[in-house]
Parts: structure tokens; C-alpha cells; sequence
């Protein structure tokens, strides 16, 4: 049996993708919406993504209902999915934009950008 | 089709836990515990310096069997809130895990979790090593 | 094409399973911990489960940026993963316990049942 480092390390595999934040580009242009988006016409939005491993760490923010989905999915894989990893933190953005009555209006949109992600 | 008819104008909806935070309505007591500094590995915070991540709970260390046989070994933080079932875990996990708890700074670079024997075919511990 | 009704249902097809609450029974007996938990010995978490599929309905409160990426998603499904499935509301439980110490103890535990479920 392969041991690992101390430092969880797998020597020449790929670790497994834990619970984090990654880049989400989102642009307005090739959503279609630069008809009626003025700026900005793109931003970094961020998404969450990858396994929510036993134990869930602390900056993973779980629930106790996520640690004890989590426990029961060690128990059973095939019955109970494991929790998801998902936003736990956002901010907002503001757009300037053309609204149905021709009106340039500059409004913040709430929760539109990832700070962190979590097991929920 | 426009945004904002599908969108929300106004920060109506704020992320439940963090609102409960910082009403401090449901502040519980083990909030305000001092944070503990633990050694991290495997899976640390993005923002962790020198395999280092703090929490208002427990360091851990944990040594788990893979799908594949392979054998990890990882450390890192656990909030206080779920660490009653967290550091207990269940004997009843498929993949064969130890996992240990301990509440001083980086206690957890002295825990050596080893790994329960492997249970024979009919579910009970096969003692022999 | 096969056009459904506009009930949604498929003739034939097993309608797929959008976002919602599912069953999930928690037996602390079965998960080992009947040695220190005293009562309840079992009880009903629930968990989510389910597609979050365009549109997002109103029922599970998206926030605008799980809208933006369900709408990435439907745009390049490999390039970006759709919102997940996972609790919006959760209510607590009260355990019976004996604890390091061999004290009986009382103790309220947030966050172990869910109550609705959302995409995030």
C-alpha cells in the first residue's frame, strides 16, 4: 500500500479536488446581454467546486446537518450523496445598464461574486 | 430578456448563517473561544501560511484508506460546531479512518492516528495484523 | 421532437428530479454512537437532492450568482458545473448525551434538520 507524506501528498497522482473556490468568467457580450448591459461587460464571478470530504475542515464553514450528511455518505455512498460544495460568502456588483424605458440606471446587484465556498 | 427581471435588485436574501452571525442572536458561547493555531496538510485553507489555519475548535490529524488502497495522512482545523460528531466519527465508515482530535496549538503534529485493522468478509475486525 | 405537455410530464419518460427535499433517517445506533448519545437514538434530517436546472423557480430562493451560472451552464455545461442542490432552511435538535466527563448533558445542536431546500 502507497503511504502518503504526512503532507497528503499523492507522489505522481493527481490529488482529489477538495471544496474551493474557482474562476468563473462571465461575460455580458457573449451572454447576449451587451443589448442592454453597459458596463461592466464582464466580470470574475467565481464558483465553487470539488468533493466535501470527511472531515470538513473549518474554512469549509459546514453545518452540523453537512457533517452528519457527510458521516452517513461514508457509511453508505450509494444511499446518501455527500454535502455540496457551494457558496457560503458573496458581494455584489453594480451595472449600469438601459432599462425597458430607454433609462440609464446604475443599480448593485447583491451575491454576484464568490468570496468563499463551503460544505452545505 | 433582461437581467433584471431575473436578477434581485436589492440584498434581500443574505446568506442565512451570516446573518445569524452577525445579529449575534444565535452568537453561541463556543464562538467567542479563543482561536487555536493547528498544522494543516492535504486540504488547507487558501489563505493558510506555513501549513498553518486557526478555528474556534479542534486541531485533527487523520490517516484514511483510499478506494484504491492507498493510504492518506492529513491534518488541518475543525470548527467546534459538529466536532462532537466529527471527532467520534463512526466505525461504520466503508473506507477504513482514524481520526484524533486535540485542543493546544499545533497538538496535531504530534498525533499518530493508525488504522483500524482490516475487517474480515463478515464484518467483524479480523485481529490478526 | 417529442413535445411534453405543458404539465411538464413526459409520456413514459421518468420526469427528472428537480431540487427538493428527500428523506434521509439518521440512526445514531447504526452510526456507532449509542455509547455516549442517549436519546434521541434516531431521528429525520432530510437532505436536498435534485437538478437545478434554467429557470431557477422563486421556491428555492436563488441567489443572482447561482442564476448567472446556471445560465453559464446552459451555455457550455462542460466549462461550468450548475448550482447545487443543498439546504436554504434548517431547524435544530435537542440531544440527550453523556459527555467526556460522564456528565448527562442537555444540549441543543443547530442546523440538523432541513426544513426547504434551495440552489446555490
Amino acid at each position: 500500500t502507497a503511504y502518503s507524506s504526512r503532507h497528503g501528498k499523492r507522489h505522481g497522482k493527481k490529488a482529489r479536488l477538495r471544496c474551493s473556490k474557482k474562476a468563473l468568467h462571465v461575460n455580458f457580450k457573449e451572454l447576449g446581454w451587451d443589448d442592454w448591459i453597459i458596463a461592466p461587460l464582464e466580470y470574475e464571478a467565481h464558483h465553487c467546486e470539488g468533493a466535501c470530504d470527511f472531515p470538513l475542515r473549518s474554512h469549509l464553514e459546514p453545518t452540523n446537518h453537512a457533517i452528519i450528511q457527510t458521516l452517513m455518505n461514508s457509511m453508505d455512498p450509494g444511499a446518501t450523496p455527500p454535502s455540496c460544495c457551494v457558496p457560503t460568502k458573496l458581494s455584489p456588483i453594480s451595472i449600469l445598464y438601459t432599462d425597458a424605458g430607454n433609462n440609464v440606471v446604475y443599480k448593485q446587484y447583491e451575491d454576484m461574486v464568490v468570496e468563499s465556498c463551503g460544505c452545505r | 430578456q433582461n437581467l433584471d427581471s431575473m436578477l434581485h435588485g436589492t440584498g434581500m436574501k443574505t446568506d442565512p448563517d451570516q446573518k445569524k452571525q452577525e445579529d449575534g442572536v444565535t452568537l453561541a458561547p463556543e464562538d467567542t473561544l479563543p482561536f487555536l493555531q493547528c498544522y494543516c496538510s492535504g486540504h488547507c485553507p487558501e489563505d493558510a501560511v506555513n501549513n498553518t489555519c486557526k478555528t474556534n475548535g479542534h486541531c485533527f490529524a487523520i490517516i484514511e484508506e483510499e478506494e484504491n488502497g492507498d493510504i492518506i495522512m492529513a491534518s488541518g482545523c475543525m470548527k467546534y460546531e459538529g466536532s462532537d460528531f466529527q471527532c467520534k466519527d463512526s466505525p461504520r465508515a466503508q473506507l477504513r479512518r482514524t481520526i484524533e482530535c486535540c485542543r493546544t496549538d499545533f497538538c496535531n503534529q504530534d498525533l499518530q492516528p493508525t488504522l483500524p485493522p482490516p475487517s474480515s468478509p463478515d464484518g467483524f475486525f479480523d485481529g490478526s495484523i
